[in-house]
């Protein structure tokens, strides 16, 4: 099998090395990068817990081989929240909305979302929405993610609590 | 899973019977032959490479014989292992009668994959092993009637894997001199070729269309197929190796993949 | 809501952002596979491809000719350890089987581990796993309930295919009862095969720091997985430590550590190295235990005025080969008719082995008795020509009726499913929807409206292993709090809610609050996350041991001040003394003192600001609930829309609603996957069939509708007034939407007791209905 | 799920990719969203896998005189977003919506759906409704193989092993013919229970022009014939739906799984079928 220089920037942070051409990308940036808040939950590109940005755009780091990210600028969900610790507006709104319960799918959800309303996109409700169907979250039954999806689209929570 | 049915071969019983015996016309019926090197009078490894879209997967495998009873009937049984993929084994009762000069053969298949294989396997194999099944039908009936059109001496070299359609098309008559007289004589300087030799691996590329079968009927997740379809591919492939070491051997004998094997041992540096 | 019954309650009952979050949401997590240490190695399993069978040979060569490959060890290489897997209840010695962590000459199911790799990493492990060869000798495999009562034996060591029996045949006074009904109605509910599915699958890693085992686990309690594995391997269980930080969601699969767990950690003994095995999807779908799979026939008679007289139940349980207990899920039958009032029960319960995966715990493990029952309630109601809700009515427990002991013994109090009912009523108008369906009907759109009740025994605190929590609290010489609880979450926000309790009860900030809760050898023993208890009996422990260190401090405040201790009030971290002129001291100051200073501590009195409670609640806690659920079935594809759910629960006290909400939503989801969605088949070899996530089907975004809630909170006798709410989404969600379909379908006269409601079963019922509504 | 060791090439041009396909044991890596779970099942387990993501020249849409092409690696979601499919054909910019998730349309490519015949994917059945071609390139030439013509069975095409699909060409329809799109699937982005995707023209109340296919209905993406022909040249006003639906589900071969039965597939393709066919008249006469 053959091995392969790799330069990537995670995070802003510059990483070189070599990997084997099977590398998965998910589990570079985990054990080579030690990003572990990419979390592997299926390993064949259904659950989404593994989805990072890479060159501004959501992938299952899954579904990637590490030496295709060659020359790529990639973000993980540890690259979001101010060096200060104040949060992401994707990861306030998760939080201010109970949207996690175990927190494992949650990098992924995080990650969709941070990169669909990235600058000054203003993606619908729909939009972000129909994006929530490439995760699986086991615990929440996606009650607060959807809350914070409606928060993070400007719209109006719908009267929930008697 | 069991599947029955018959066919009929547009050439005489002997004819069918030999070309169907000759281990060089097998060789290029099935798909992705890489090799079918004879180790021993009791080894035979088989190296078959098979590749649909991206589902590529490689087998190596063993066939018994068993109820001979030339050229009337047989029973042939064969098992083949796919390392991580899983196993497939199956059987068949297979019985060829004479039908106005045509040869009509009639099949009673019982097959299962196993591990992994069965696991991912989809409904789809079916198609695909009718496909198979069908394919398998239609070339060697070109190569038996070209056959009869035109014996010519037969290339002893070594056989490469078919292109694909194409190529394999173009290999027709070649395929037809390999089944031509020389299968005849070689027949007479190995007996146990007039005996033994069943169209083993026709019967099992009947083996494989039986094993889809049964994944329709019991194995499930439609969005799988191309498992299924590599099981079909496989377990023809195994059917090649079977063939061949059929003749030798009592005892199935599962030989892995030289080539992956030599890239795991070889380790994960470069 | 009511007034949460607190003492000076300013952060109970207040949906307060959750202190796991800030961590979570920035992936500062720590997953067992988060878990690094030098040297470590990788394990990958080699697996039985047949359900059934005796191993012949086995050829490791290979596999130990791959460079980078440490060991490959089959259970002869095991057997040196002589482990007996004990089960989460810690029988022992355990029944059924015995158990070998590697299949030991015999494969009793697909994915049954035959041999282990320990290799530089996980791609080597998995090359070598590839080239283990295996000669089996394979034998017809026994799948199925019905097979297992004829079939060979599954295993060997057990004299037939029952795993285990309880009950008798239908007695005379029963066969008397059903004689003189007015009406009896019968029906068999089938529910499939479910697979827990934890987002994080299983996993460990093996550590040993001196003398000390250090296992890292995906686990539910690292206080029952020490024990388990101090009983499995015979060691005290002192020598072994569990460390669960955070945990992807366990869902019951993870109340214990099984084959794999206990292979790996055996391993990392014979090497004496750091060793993880973490499974993948594949295997956990392959060979994780699983849940369910049930058949229950009921017949039910009723009096001519719709009143329950009496009901006879068969159930059979498919417990698969190796389940984490083998056993006929008894509890079934005890929690059965809880909040109804039923004269006279009886049951046959079996529980069967098959070379099927065996079963694991899942989200009420006993929850097919709300499904059954409330799906059966809706049949009679149409049999009978009632109105479902009056028909529940007439036979759940009022309050009057209580205490209530039931038929199988189990006396009922405080219990308000009555109530549930009707304050669910008041939020789903169903004359208005009666009205609504009618004028659908004749669009050809099919509404259907489903109503359950339940009561859900939770905190169940009379079995020994669920018995007590225990608190550790103590007040640092800084001021701050730690709390060192035997609660374990998995997703469950107990570092949240622990803290909500406890910060009211000592009236200190609720941030000066750190909950740990993660390690077997900080803080005793507590069962963690198990039949919806921690909020009951963690939540508990914290108020009591609260209790303890807020009397000292008002002794040790008064006495500096020589005033009375109850003239001492805890206000937000400041100790206020009441008197001429108000004297205030920070917690700190007090807390300096009490370390540092006992010239100034009344006379005798211990030194520091440590307290330690270990509490028992009473032997149930019941929660109780009504489910509403409005869907429309698309009659042209059999496709079923979740219009409106509402939940009406009585949790007690809560502590946090949006956490209480969350575990209410989350089990329904999964409520909704195993009527809508999941499934776990087998193909005629024993094969699993549904081995990645496009073919076992979790509920996705679109599936699960926006939930309603509406909440009395009867303060439970337990310490705080909380009642468990974990579990019971799961529960009483699939009878609700069952209901729901079958009141849709009514028109074409169709039963839905078959899970799951695919959408060509539930085609089938409407072609069904209309063929025979045109013959 | 870890893949078997394999060589990697990422070849920045065509000639070099057919190089190393040319060379055997090779597997294409374009989009990777179904060859990546292949290889970490080890159902794929190549020597070499040639990655033709940085190879410009394979991507974009393109307007040639007559038609789109569609360059073989341009992602789902680009497709998605590109103006010019949107106004050639807003019925396949509909298809694409359907493709997987958003996450896997931005990796996911045109050319690698459309050349891995998925029997239940959205691009295979879109490619032979519409008429598209498919431009395959290898080191013995290049040529343009009708969608039609180039699917044979599951996840099997005429493609030789040598060959690299370079672009899909969809041929013009008028812009006022009218969408037929129809999915129906347990949960989205599953592959499609029954599918169906054509177009329609019309040109003084007749049927000029129909091109309509299924997938998820049997072993590969197939055309309606006996519907398109019994619809070729018939006045809209007269048109016996149901009696078309009938046709349609005539050449359909649908198969058991456990998402669904045949007999489902036939009964929901018969009456999505016969619904849009209504709804598709009806919108033109009014």
């Amino acid at each position: 099998m053959s091995e392969h220089p790799i330069d990537v920037t995670i995070n802003g942070q510059k990483h070189s090395g070599r990997v084997e051409a099977r590398r998965s990308l998910c589990d570079f940036l985990r054990m080579d990068g030690g990003y572990t808040g990419v979390h592997v939950g299926c390993e064949h590109g259904v659950c989404g817990a593994c989805t990072v940005i890479v060159d501004g755009l959501a992938v299952r780091s899954c579904l990637m081989l590490a030496v295709q990210a060659n020359g790529a600028s990639i973000t993980t969900v540890e690259g979001l929240a101010a060096p200060d610790g104040t949060l992401h507006p994707v990861q306030q709104a998760l939080r201010d909305e109970h949207g996690l319960q175990c927190g494992f799918c949650t990098p992924g959800v995080v990650m969709s979302l941070a990169a669909l309303t990235a600058g000054n996109e203003k993606p619908s409700v729909d939009t972000l929405m129909a994006a929530l169907s490439g995760h699986i979250c086991r615990c929440t039954g996606y009650q607060g993610i959807k809350r914070a999806v409606r928060r993070l689209a400007g719209e109006p929570q719908p009267s929930e609590h008697a | 899973m069991k599947m029955t049915g018959d066919q009929r071969i547009a050439a005489p019983r002997q004819r069918v019977w030999q070309a169907l015996n000759d281990p060089e016309i097998l060789k290029q019926c099935i798909p992705g032959c890489q090799s079918l090197d004879r180790e021993s009078d009791t080894r035979l490894k088989a190296v078959i490479a098979i590749k649909v879209g991206p589902i590529g997967a490689r087998f190596a495998g063993a066939v018994t014989l068993s109820d001979l009873d030339p050229p009337n009937s047989y029973t042939i049984s064969g098992e083949g292992q796919g390392g991580a993929a899983g196993f497939a084994k199956g059987g068949a009762k297979v019985r060829l009668t004479e039908d106005e000069g045509a040869t009509r053969l009639s099949y009673d298949v019982d097959a299962q994959v196993g591990g992994r294989l069965a696991q991912l396997g989809g409904p789809i194999i079916d198609a695909t092993a009718k496909q198979l099944a069908g394919s398998f039908f239609k070339k060697f009936g070109e190569i038996v009637a070209s056959a009869e059109a035109q014996p010519v001496e037969m290339q002893a070299s070594a056989v490469t894997p078919p292109a694909g359609p194409a190529a394999a098309a173009d290999r027709g008559p070649a395929l037809a001199q390999a089944g031509g007289p020389q299968a005849r004589s070689e027949a007479r300087r190995s007996p146990s070729l007039e005996h033994q030799g069943p169209p083993m691996a026709w019967i099992l590329g009947l083996v494989v269309a039986a094993m889809v079968g049964f994944m329709v009927g019991h194995a499930h997740g439609g969005t799988s197929y191309w498992v299924g379809l590599a099981i079909g591919l496989l377990v023809l492939a195994a059917a090649a190796a079977g063939y061949e070491f059929g003749r030798r051997a009592a005892a199935p004998v599962i030989t892995l993949d030289p080539e992956l094997l030599e890239r795991l041992t070889r380790g994960s540096k470069p | 809501m009511n007034a949460p019954h607190i003492a000076a309650a300013r952060f109970v009952g207040q949906r307060l952002p959750r202190k796991e979050d800030a961590r979570l949401l920035t992936g500062r997590g720590s997953y067992v596979d988060d878990v690094v240490l030098p040297g470590m190695l990788h394990v990958a399993f080699a697996r039985s491809p047949i359900a059934r069978g005796a191993i012949k040979s086995i050829d490791l060569a290979q596999a130990r000719a791959v460079p980078g490959v440490r060991a490959v060890y089959t259970a002869d290489d095991l057997a040196r350890f002589n482990i007996d897997m004990v089960s989460f209840f810690l029988i022992t010695p355990p029944p059924g089987p015995k158990v070998y962590p590697l299949a030991k000459d015999r494969v009793a199911h697909v994915g049954d581990p035959v041999a282990m790799i320990v290799a530089d990493n996980r791609y080597i492990a998995e090359d070598a796993a590839a080239l283990v060869a295996v000669e089996y000798e394979a034998e017809d495999p026994v799948l199925t309930i019905e097979g297992a009562k004829s079939g060979a034996r599954v295993h060997p060591d057990v004299e037939s295919n029952v795993a285990q029996v309880m009950g008798m045949p239908i007695d005379p006074d029963l066969e008397k009862i059903f004689a003189e009904a007015a009406h009896v109605v019968t029906g068999t509910i089938k529910h499939q095969r479910i697979a827990q599915s934890p987002m994080e699958t299983r996993g460990v890693v093996f550590a040993k720091q001196g003398d000390e085992i250090t296992v890292y686990l995906s686990c539910q309690s690292p206080h029952v997985a020490a024990r388990i594995l101090a009983l499995d391997f015979n060691l005290p269980q002192s020598s072994i430590r569990v460390i669960a930080k955070d945990v992807g969601g366990g869902f019951g699969l993870k109340t214990q550590p099984w084959r794999e767990e206990v292979a790996t950690i055996a391993a990392g003994l014979l090497l004496n190295r750091p060793v993880k095995w973490i499974e993948d999807r594949l295997e956990s779908l392959t060979t994780s235990n699983l849940a369910r799979e049930q058949e229950f026939t009921l017949k039910l008679a009723f009096a001519a005025d719709a009143r329950l007289t009496g009901c006879y139940g068969d159930y059979a349980l498919n417990n698969g080969a190796f389940p984490h207990a083998p056993d006929c899920n008894v509890a079934v039958m005890m929690f059965m008719w809880t909040p109804y009032k039923l004269p006279r029960f009886g049951f046959m319960a079996t529980g069967w082995h098959t070379n099927t995966i065996g079963l694991g715990g899942y989200r009420g493990p006993w929850a097919i008795e709300s499904l059954a029952r409330e799906a059966m309630l809706d049949v009679a109601a149409r049999q009978i020509g009632i109105d479902p809700v009056e028909l529940r009515r007439r036979n759940l427990l009022a309050a009057a009726d209580q205490p209530y002991t039931t038929t199988m013994g189990l006396t009922v109090e405080d219990a308000t499913p009555l109530e549930c009912l009707d304050n669910l009523l008041k939020k789903v108008d169903v004359p208005a929807f009666r009205a609504e369906q009618v004028a659908a009907r004749k669009q050809g759109r099919y509404l259907g409206l489903g109503i359950a009740v339940y009561i859900e025994p939770t905190a169940a605190s009379g079995f020994p292993v669920l018995a007590s929590d225990v608190a550790n609290l103590r007040i640092e010489p800084t001021g701050k709090v730690t709390a060192i609880l035997s609660t374990h979450s998995q997703g469950h926000g107990t570092q949240t809610t622990m803290a909500q309790v406890i910060a009211d009860r000592l009236g200190v900030p609720f941030e000066d609050i750190s909950i740990y809760e993660d390690d077997s050898s900080r803080g005793g023993f507590g069962p963690g996350a198990a039949g919806s208890r921690q909020a009951v009996v963690g939540g508990g422990a914290s108020i009591r041991a609260a209790d303890i260190l807020v009397d000292k401090i008002k002794r040790i405040a008064a006495h500096l001040n020589n005033a009375n201790p109850q003239d001492v009030h805890i206000e937000d971290g400041m100790v206020k003394v009441a008197g001429v002129q108000e004297v205030t001291r920070t917690l700190r100051e007090i807390a300096e003192i009490a370390y540092g200073d006992p010239t100034r501590l009344p006379h005798g009195m211990e030194m520091g600001l440590e307290a330690q409670y270990r509490y028992s609640p009473p032997p149930m806690t019941f929660t109780s609930a009504a489910h509403a659920c409005i869907v429309e079935v698309d009659a042209e594809t059999g496709f079923v829309t979740i219009k409106r759910w509402v939940a009406s629960e009585d949790c007690g006290v809560m502590i946090n609603p949006a956490i209480v909400e969350g575990q209410i939503a989350g089990g329904l989801a999964q409520g909704i996957g195993q009527v809508l969605l999941e499934e776990v088949e087998f193909d005629a070899q024993g094969n699993p069939t549904t081995v990645t996530f496009k073919d076992y089907m979790l509920p996705a975004a679109v599936d699960v509708p926006e939930f309603e809630y509406t909440h009395i909170c009867t303060p439970s006798k337990s310490e705080g007034g909380f009642r468990g709410v974990g579990e019971g989404g799961a529960i009483i969600g699939p009878p609700t939407l069952v209901n729901a379909i079958a009141d849709a379908l009514e028109p074409f006269g169709a039963r839905c007791l078959e899970l799951p409601l695919t959408p060509s079963k539930i085609l089938q019922l409407i072609e069904a209905g209309r063929s025979n509504a045109a013959a | 799920m870890k893949p078997a060791p394999f060589d990697y090439a990422a070849p920045d041009t065509v000639e070099a990719a057919l190089e190393h396909l040319s060379g055997g044991d090779a597997t294409i890596l374009a989009g990777g969203q179904t060859l990546m779970p292949l290889l970490a099942l080890r159902m794929s387990t190549p020597s070499l896998v040639v990655d033709i993501n940085r190879i410009a020249a394979l991507k974009g849409v393109s307007r040639p005189n007559g038609g789109i092409r569609i360059a073989s690696v341009t992602r789902q979601n680009e497709l998605l977003a590109s103006k010019t499919a949107a106004d050639a054909l807003p019925v396949l910019v509909q298809a694409v919506s359907n493709v997987g998730h958003h996450q896997t349309r931005n990796r996911g490519t045109v050319g690698g759906s459309v050349s891995l015949g998925e029997p239940a994917a959205e691009l295979p059945a879109a490619s032979v409704a519409l008429g598209a071609s498919i431009e395959a390139h290898s080191k013995r030439g290049s040529r343009r193989i009708p969608a039609e013509e180039f699917y044979v069975g599951p996840y099997s095409t005429v493609l030789e092993p040598d060959e690299l699909v370079t672009a899909i060409h969809f041929p013009d329809w008028p812009a006022d013919s009218v969408k037929l799109f129809r999915e129906v699937t347990r949960r989205p982005g599953d592959f499609a229970l029954v599918g169906l995707i054509g177009s329609m023209t019309l040109r003084q109340g007749k049927i000029d022009r129909v091109g309509i296919a299924w997938f998820g209905m049997g072993p590969t993406p197939i055309k309606a014939h006996q519907a398109e022909a019994a619809l070729a040249g018939q006045s809209a006003s007269g048109i016996d739906v149901q009696g078309i639906a009938e046709l349609a589900i005539a050449d359909t071969d649908p198969f058991d799984d456990h998402h669904a039965t045949a007999e489902y597939r036939r009964t929901v393709g018969r009456r999505v079928f016969a619904r849009l066919l209504g709804e598709a008249l009806n919108v033109r006469q009014a």
